[in-house]
């Protein structure tokens, strides 16, 4: 049966309709989320999230009618870098909204910056994104680090699981979100005793599965998408029963139905689960569902919240929203997204919840269950920003944790 | 004892590249049709047989119904579209390429971009021991089997029937083989069917034992043209051999120097190629 | 001693060529005043990748060396930028130096490991080459950034910065100078020889050429010119990221040079042009524009195995015969054969 | 059993054929000359259908082919020895053969019976035929026709490259084909070997059939015009090979 | 010696296990015609691809014009004056016949490295290919590629490109085959006529064209050198005329 949302199609007059014109005005956004290759079922789930909030509100947000243009970045910088110039000089776009790929963000964002286009970032973790002051950059998504920064307090004085493995994807954001994971791990005390590190698109993780130090407590996992089928499939099939905590992507709703069993237990930390309870959840999920035959995820989330921060920016703008206006707006946006409160530090990234989930079966479908939760969690955690900014960066850290 | 389960694990990685590379030892080597959408057909076949898995819960018959749709599919686009650029190298490389594209977009919007994880069938699940403290998973040790027995028959079959032969002659000397009575869109029909047919084969294992997304075609297809190019091109022992080779390389290298993870297979395919430009059991190409 | 010269028709058909390339050439530079800025960005980009694809051909359609590898070249280009501009102050003129050293020199390891492959031999060899390459340039994070790449690249250094204007003329100025060198370098005899190359090595080494050093010749001079057109593209860009040395791209400059023509010295320029403007208009049609090309690729494979280029020749010279009956050979796929006495240059070039 | 009835064959633009009748009568041996490019091969790749025809018909066996694919041509009962040593070179010699093969009755050739003519092949049997020397490569092309045992035969020039025995093996094998009763159009440049054993000859120039000899003449040794007209003269023609003599004399080519 | 234009001396080639030539020794004096005959398969190809330097011996040296050239490849020798034609056609089959002569003539040492100029502008190049296409009757199909020539123009087009390079040391892989009996002789009287400084080394099968070129003839059989005589002994040797005219030795 058909799992893909059924948006897309036409993507210049698809979501709101052309032309919207609201009370206050009208506002271009560009929606650059990827519709091809590796990181489309992400890009489609943003979208969706973004456009069914923008539904939600009758295609007007703030009272400015929006008109959605979607480009695809195909996932090379070169593309996504003609795209953004196309719905700004073309298409009239007052803000871009998406981006998966992190060098594909690290191509666009210069450039939207020159043009004076805000440019909000839905899913690329790369730490260094969210590294400037007072740009016209926000991040409503995690950084490679936010998300699993808690995890290694967590996994060390919550579940005192005292040395750990770690299995993460051979790029900055295995990197990174490792690195996350260890440096509070260690800070906390306990012990990173390997690390592994695989490419991208590993076919066979054999190799990785059986170099696994078997003494270790626990296995820290970053191997977000299919990666994670095929992790989990060969972890299984060799029969390692060590606990893994994973990043949050590796257990992703997009994931669990195809990974079923073999996900089973695992922990992990992120800012969303589709089963937090509260109101502005229930809204989304309601929602969701009504309209899509499977569970929400972080993507859609994110792109849901995205668009509830700039309703709440054009709250704040008087008459046309200029860029300068609405990043100027953003960055004293408060919100109340389906993840909990939701607000942007200096740098232009969102400060969250972080959720510390468990792959449990309810009512025969396998969820991500909260088990605890961490308050507002920032980029830096509990570390002080120039303090942490003085550290070198976590992708040149990678395989110093286990010596 | 590690040393034994990374053996077991490249031979079983080798052989599952062996069961993709089949088919194009069969339509790349043997009848120099440059199938790009090899990877494609890989991924129909995995994705029908889950598909139809789903929907009838019978492992075997799903297998069986998938291999034959995807090969007629295949069988289609030799006779619509490949089979006006024969011995056109290049032109079959943008055909194969916007059918593989095509395929590709097909699966997206049909399956979605999730990964999916086909079934692996009864009697295959969990893992057996091996001098005591070995753990192999039994799926794995099948798959080497099932390329031993698969490369066996197709053997077998091009060294007892005339067909290899046949195709042959057609690559060398198209007119000429039409002089001598071989039909050779028939032919061609046929064989390019039969490597369509190991493709989506292949899919249904592969699909097992890794996962399927609609971008893994490229990843597989240039694993698999590596180990036909590697084994020589139409010498299917030279196929399982680089299969295996490449398989054991990826699994030591990967264990061994897991920095160069990215090289250890392309770094040292390139320089065996620069030292042996007609690859393992490749023929001097004559003329 | 009685020098023959050209006959007539060939002195007014090299006119024509001229007159048109002329006329071509004079729009080209007339484009920053008519076009709206992003059609301007897209068609500097359309330059590079021409440029590129050009490159590429030498190898490709002269060599008869099918590579699947070049992007290696294009994105060491890149990097050559990315890595000189955001590290040092160097002047743009010595970072083109270094870009075309810097790919001449991988041209000479690819062709030194080249020696000998052929065909798909040396189409696997090169993916792997470039592969390798794509391996470094995504591990070496302290040179390279990895996957995130290096961003952030500015046109300081390189004359008149700033103006979209500028760097198009600029680029433009490049790009005609690369396309006569490499035009030139095609007509001279190791030109000649390097099409020989495709034609009979062994006839080529009967003859007295050393056959290996050709292939690195043209190697090293598609190289050269690969590199400068990631140069120009990292620029344009203001990023050098892997991508612009993966495998998709070295597939796509193949597709760029077949559709356009690959017998032909502008075909591959202009199959990049069309496949450009193609996916960039399609895709703001439908996200469905994979598909879309998939048909086009196949559309062309199958009514333009000569490219573009190779069908306007083909068409022309019917045209000029007037035998309403189309030309039968029985041969499958053969398309009728060329014979190039009448026909203009710039179509009919075939390979010199 | 082979009727050409004024076609026209070209290359592209270029007209080769024009207007060119010939027929080949049951059991008859025709001999074709011509000096190089007057399309001799042209029209042998037209009968066997690798070029179709523009205008005109060929008849074979009373079905009219010419707009059939060369492989059903192939299964009426024509073979072809082609010109050039096209043979497939990356099949061993008993490849060649073996996929050539056709049994149609009992008077057919058998691997064996050819290898009796052309005994060198059968030291080469399992090497691929690319690399087998030029004179076993035209053996082989011979060879491989012979036992698709068609009913006609085209043959051009088969006894390129051939030592002096093996042309005489070629000519025995030839004579023994139409002693078994198969039709042969056989194009040669050797005017004595191609006189000794057809029963009509012809001159092909500039795609038209200039001068036709018939067998009471070929007896009576009458062939100085023909002679002539290929640009050799008659004075040391004995052994099928030529002489040095005035070229300037052909009004051909 | 260095009067030798080519001197091998106990060559062996070997191909896997067979033994294509076996103890083959041949030295030919500058200036001689030599014709090489031998029945299909006696290794005579072989013996040139050795001496053209395409094929290196299992066995044996090769001298050329007083040099030792056994490890040299094809392209050194080609250098130092050798030029030889293919049994099986092999041009540059796309290209035209004007290119292929200009390509070949650019292989002198002042042009193979030209990067810089047209080709065909280089000095003398036009001309001389010109002057080649008028002399051998190539001038109306000058723009015509080779593949598009009828089978005996292509066999021409190797003796041309042999021949345009004025080579010191010609190796003629049956030149005349293919060709007809008019362009034949007209082909043997031109090489008669050739100065008597350029060394010719012939196979052929016609014994007329042999005989009437020869200074001295060799004879090759089963890879190993039968005889080698002037023509007048040869075509009376039994033994010869056993091997090699079979039956056909009454003629
Ligand atoms: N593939 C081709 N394309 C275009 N023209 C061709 C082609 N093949 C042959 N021709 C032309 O057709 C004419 C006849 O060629 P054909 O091969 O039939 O001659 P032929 O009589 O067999 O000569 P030969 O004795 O040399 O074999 C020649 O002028 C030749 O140039
Ligand atoms: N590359 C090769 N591999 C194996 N055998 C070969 C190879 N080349 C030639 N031979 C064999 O070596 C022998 C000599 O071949 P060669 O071509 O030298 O003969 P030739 O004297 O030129 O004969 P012809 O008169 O038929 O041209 C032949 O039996 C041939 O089959
Ligand atoms: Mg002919
Ligand atoms: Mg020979």
């Amino acid at each position: 049966g058909s799992q893909a949302p059924s948006s897309g199609g036409v993507s210049a007059d698809s979501g709101s309709g052309s032309a919207q014109e609201g009370a206050n005005g009208s506002l271009t956004v560009g929606l650059l989320n990827p519709l091809t290759g590796p990181f489309a079922a992400l890009g489609e789930d943003v979208n969706a999230g973004f456009e069914l909030y923008l539904d939600s509100k009758g295609g007007q947000l703030s009272d400015y009618g929006i008109n959605v243009v979607k480009e695809d970045p195909a996932n090379d910088p070169g593309v996504a870098t003609t795209k953004a110039r196309q719905l700004v000089q073309q298409e009239g776009a007052g803000i871009v909204i998406g981006l998966v790929n992190s060098g594909v963000a690290y191509a666009v964002a210069p450039y939207l910056e020159s043009a004076g286009v805000p440019l909000m970032i839905t899913v690329a973790g790369a730490d260094g994104l969210t590294r400037t002051k007072g740009g016209n950059l926000f991040r409503v998504s995690y950084t490679g680090s936010q998300d699993t920064m808690p995890a290694g307090d967590y996994v060390c004085k919550e579940l005192g699981l005292k040395t750990a493995a770690i299995v993460g994807l051979d790029y900055s954001f295995g990197w990174e979100a490792s690195g996350g994971f260890a440096r509070t791990y260690e800070d906390a005390g306990c012990k990173v005793v390997q690390e592994l590190y695989a490419p991208l698109a590993t076919q066979d993780w054999a190799p990785y599965v059986t170099q696994i130090n078997r003494d270790a407590d626990v296995v820290f996992a970053v191997t977000p998408g299919s990666d994670a089928v095929r992790f989990l499939k060969a972890y299984r099939g060799f029969g390692l029963d060590t606990p893994i905590f994973a990043q949050g992507s590796t257990t992703d709703e997009q994931l669990l139905p195809t990974m079923g069993e073999t996900a089973d237990g695992v922990m992990s930390s992120l800012h969303y689960s589709p089963v937090i309870d509260n109101p502005a959840n229930k809204t989304f999920v309601d929602a969701w569902t009504e309209k899509y035959d499977r569970s929400t995820n972080q993507y859609a989330e994110d792109g849901w919240a995205a668009a509830q921060a700039l309703e709440a920016a054009l709250s704040d703008v008087k008459g046309e929203p200029t860029g300068d206006g609405i990043t100027n707006a953003m960055r004293n946006v408060s919100i109340d997204a389906p993840r909990g409160a939701l607000r942007f530090d200096e740098y232009g990234q969102a400060i969250y919840d972080v959720y510390m989930r468990k792959v449990t079966k309810q009512d025969g479908k396998w969820v991500n269950k909260v088990v605890d939760t961490v308050p507002a969690v920032n980029q830096f955690y509990t570390y002080d920003v120039d303090e942490y900014l003085q550290f070198p960066p976590y992708d040149k850290l990678k395989g110093t944790w286990a010596k | 004892m590690v040393w034994l389960s990374n053996v077991l694990n490249g031979l079983a990685f080798g052989s599952l590249l062996f069961l993709v590379a089949s088919g194009l030892t069969i339509t790349f080597g043997l009848m120099r049709t440059i199938n790009l959408a090899h990877g494609a057909f890989y991924l129909v076949g995995g994705y029908l047989a889950f598909d139809l898995y789903v929907r009838t819960g019978s492992y075997w018959l799903s297998l069986v119904v998938a291999v034959v749709v995807t090969a007629v599919i295949g069988m289609l686009v030799e006779r619509l579209l490949l089979h006006r650029l024969l011995n056109q190298e290049l032109p079959q490389i943008i055909l194969t390429v916007g059918v593989s594209l095509m395929i590709g977009d097909l699966l997206l919007t049909q399956y979605g971009g999730s990964p999916i994880s086909p079934p692996t069938p009864a009697g295959l699940e969990g893992s057996m021991q091996l001098f005591g403290s070995v753990i192999f998973p039994k799926f794995r040790a099948f798959l080497i089997v099932l390329a031993l027995v698969l490369a066996a028959l197709i053997m077998a079959f091009l060294r007892f029937s005339s067909i290899g032969a046949k195709v042959r002659s057609a690559v060398d000397d198209q007119e000429i083989a039409r002089t001598i009575g071989i039909r050779v869109p028939l032919i061609f029909l046929l064989v390019f069917g039969a490597g369509t047919a190991l493709a989506a084969f292949a899919g249904v294992w592969g699909g097992a034992l890794t996962s399927l997304s609609p971008d893994t075609g490229l990843d597989v297809l240039l694993l698999a043209l590596v180990v036909v190019v590697v084994g020589g091109l139409g010498s299917v022992p030279g196929a399982l051999i680089a299969a295996f080779a490449v398989g054991l390389l990826d699994q030591f290298g990967k264990v061994l120097f897991p920095e160069w993870s990215l090289f250890t297979i392309y770094a040292p395919v390139a320089l065996f190629l620069a030292f042996r430009p007609n690859g393992l059991l490749g023929k001097v190409e004559s003329r | 001693m009685n020098l023959p010269s050209p006959g007539d028709h060939v002195k007014s058909r090299r006119l024509r060529s001229a007159v048109v390339l002329g006329v071509l050439l004079l729009v080209l530079l007339a484009l920053p005043f008519v076009l709206p800025s992003f059609y301007l960005f897209v068609a500097t980009r359309i330059l590079a990748l021409g440029l590129f694809a050009t490159a590429f051909n030498i190898v490709f359609g002269f060599g008869g060396m099918p590579s699947l590898g070049h992007a290696a070249f294009f994105g060491l280009g890149a990097y050559v930028v990315g890595i000189a501009s955001t590290r040092s102050d160097l002047p743009f003129v010595v970072i083109v130096v270094l870009t075309l050293v810097a790919g001449t020199a991988l041209g000479v390891v690819f062709g030194l490991f080249n020696l000998r492959a052929k065909g798909i031999y040396l189409l696997l060899l090169t993916l792997a080459l470039a592969q390798a390459a794509y391996g470094l340039a995504f591990q070496q994070v302290e040179l390279t950034g990895g996957d995130n790449g290096i961003s952030g690249i500015t046109r300081e250094g390189v004359p008149i910065p700033g103006s979209a204007s500028a760097f198009y003329w600029l680029a433009l100025a490049m790009v005609v100078v690369s396309l006569s060198l490499m035009w030139a370098f095609m007509r001279s005899p190791v030109g000649m020889a390097i099409t020989g190359l495709r034609e009979s090595e062994s006839r080529l080494a009967a003859t007295g050429y050393r056959v290996g050093s050709y292939r690195v010749y043209a190697f090293a001079v598609s190289g050269a010119f690969s590199a400068v057109a990631g140069l120009l593209d990292a620029y344009l860009l203001g990023s050098a990221s892997p991508s612009n040395m993966a495998f998709l791209l070295s597939a796509e400059v193949m597709v760029f040079a077949i559709l356009g023509g690959a017998a032909f010295f502008f075909g591959p320029f202009l199959g990049a042009a069309v496949i450009l403007s193609l996916e960039l208009y399609v895709s703001t049609l439908t996200s469905r524009w994979t598909f879309v090309l998939g048909i086009v690729y196949v559309l062309t494979a199958l009514f333009m195995s000569d490219g573009i280029l190779g069908r306007i020749a083909y068409l022309r010279r019917r045209a000029r015969r007037k035998t309403a009956e189309s030309p039968t050979r029985a041969a499958a796929g053969e398309t009728d054969v060329a014979v190039p006495a009448d026909t203009d240059d710039l179509v009919e070039e075939r390979h010199t | 059993m082979l009727e050409i009835d004024s076609v026209d064959t070209y290359y592209g633009s270029s007209q080769i054929l024009h207007g060119t009748s010939l027929s080949v009568g049951e059991g008859e041996v025709v001999g074709l000359l011509g000096r190089n490019g007057m399309g001799k091969s042209t029209l042998v790749h037209t009968v066997a259908g690798l070029l179709k025809p523009r205008r005109g018909q060929v008849t074979f066996r009373g079905r009219r082919i010419s707009s059939l694919a060369a492989e059903r041509i192939s299964r009426l009962g024509m073979s072809l020895v082609p010109q050039g040593h096209r043979i497939f070179p990356s099949l061993t010699v008993r490849e060649n053969f073996r996929i050539a093969s056709r049994r149609v009755g009992d008077r057919d050739w058998t691997a064996d019976e050819v290898l009796e003519y052309f005994p060198a092949l059968r030291e080469r049997w399992s090497v691929p035929a690319g690399k087998l020397s030029g004179g076993q490569q035209q053996m082989l092309a011979m060879g491989r026709a012979m036992v698709c045992n068609g009913k006609l035969m085209l043959l051009d020039e088969p006894t390129e490259g051939l030592d002096p025995q093996t042309v005489g093996r070629m000519g025995e094998a030839i004579d023994e084909l139409r002693r078994r009763g198969t039709s042969a159009l056989l194009v040669e440049q050797k005017v004595g070997f191609t006189l000794e054993r057809v029963d009509r000859a012809l001159i092909l120039s500039r795609g038209q059939v200039i001068y036709e000899t018939d067998r009471p003449q070929l007896l009576r040794a009458d062939t100085q015009t023909l002679r002539r007209l290929i640009g050799v003269s008659s004075a040391h023609e004995a052994d099928g090979s030529r002489a040095i003599a005035d070229e300037n004399e052909s009004p051909v080519g | 010696m260095t009067d030798m234009a080519i001197a091998a001396r106990g060559i062996d080639t070997r191909f896997g296990s067979f033994l294509a030539n076996s103890d083959v020794t041949i030295e030919v004096p500058v200036g001689e015609r030599r014709v090489l005959i031998g029945p299909n398969g006696a290794g005579k190809t072989t013996l040139f691809n050795v001496l053209a330097g395409q094929l290196r011996p299992s066995k044996g040296s090769v001298e050329m014009l007083g040099r030792e050239v056994t490890r040299k490849p094809a392209y050194q020798r080609a250098r130092m004056g050798l030029a030889r034609t293919f049994q099986i056609n092999n041009l540059f089959d796309e290209l035209t016949v004007r290119q292929n002569i200009e390509i070949t003539l650019a292989s002198e040492a002042r042009s193979r490295r030209v990067f810089w100029r047209d080709l065909g502008s280089l000095p003398g190049i036009r001309a001389r290919t010109n002057a080649l296409l008028t002399e051998w009757e190539f001038s109306d199909l000058a723009d015509w590629p080779v593949r598009e020539l009828a089978y005996g123009q292509q066999r021409v087009m190797e003796i041309v490109l042999a021949m345009s390079k004025q080579p010191r040391v010609l190796l003629l892989d049956e030149p005349t085959a293919g060709l007809a009996p008019a362009d034949a002789i007209r082909l043997t009287n031109l090489l008669a006529a050739l100065p008597r400084d350029i060394t010719i080394i012939m196979i052929e099968h016609d014994m007329e064209v042999a005989f009437a070129l020869a200074d001295r003839v060799t004879v090759l059989h089963q890879g190993s050198v039968l005889a080698e005589d002037v023509p007048g002994r040869v075509a009376v040797n039994q033994e010869v005329l056993q091997v090699y005219l079979g039956d056909m030795s009454d003629a």
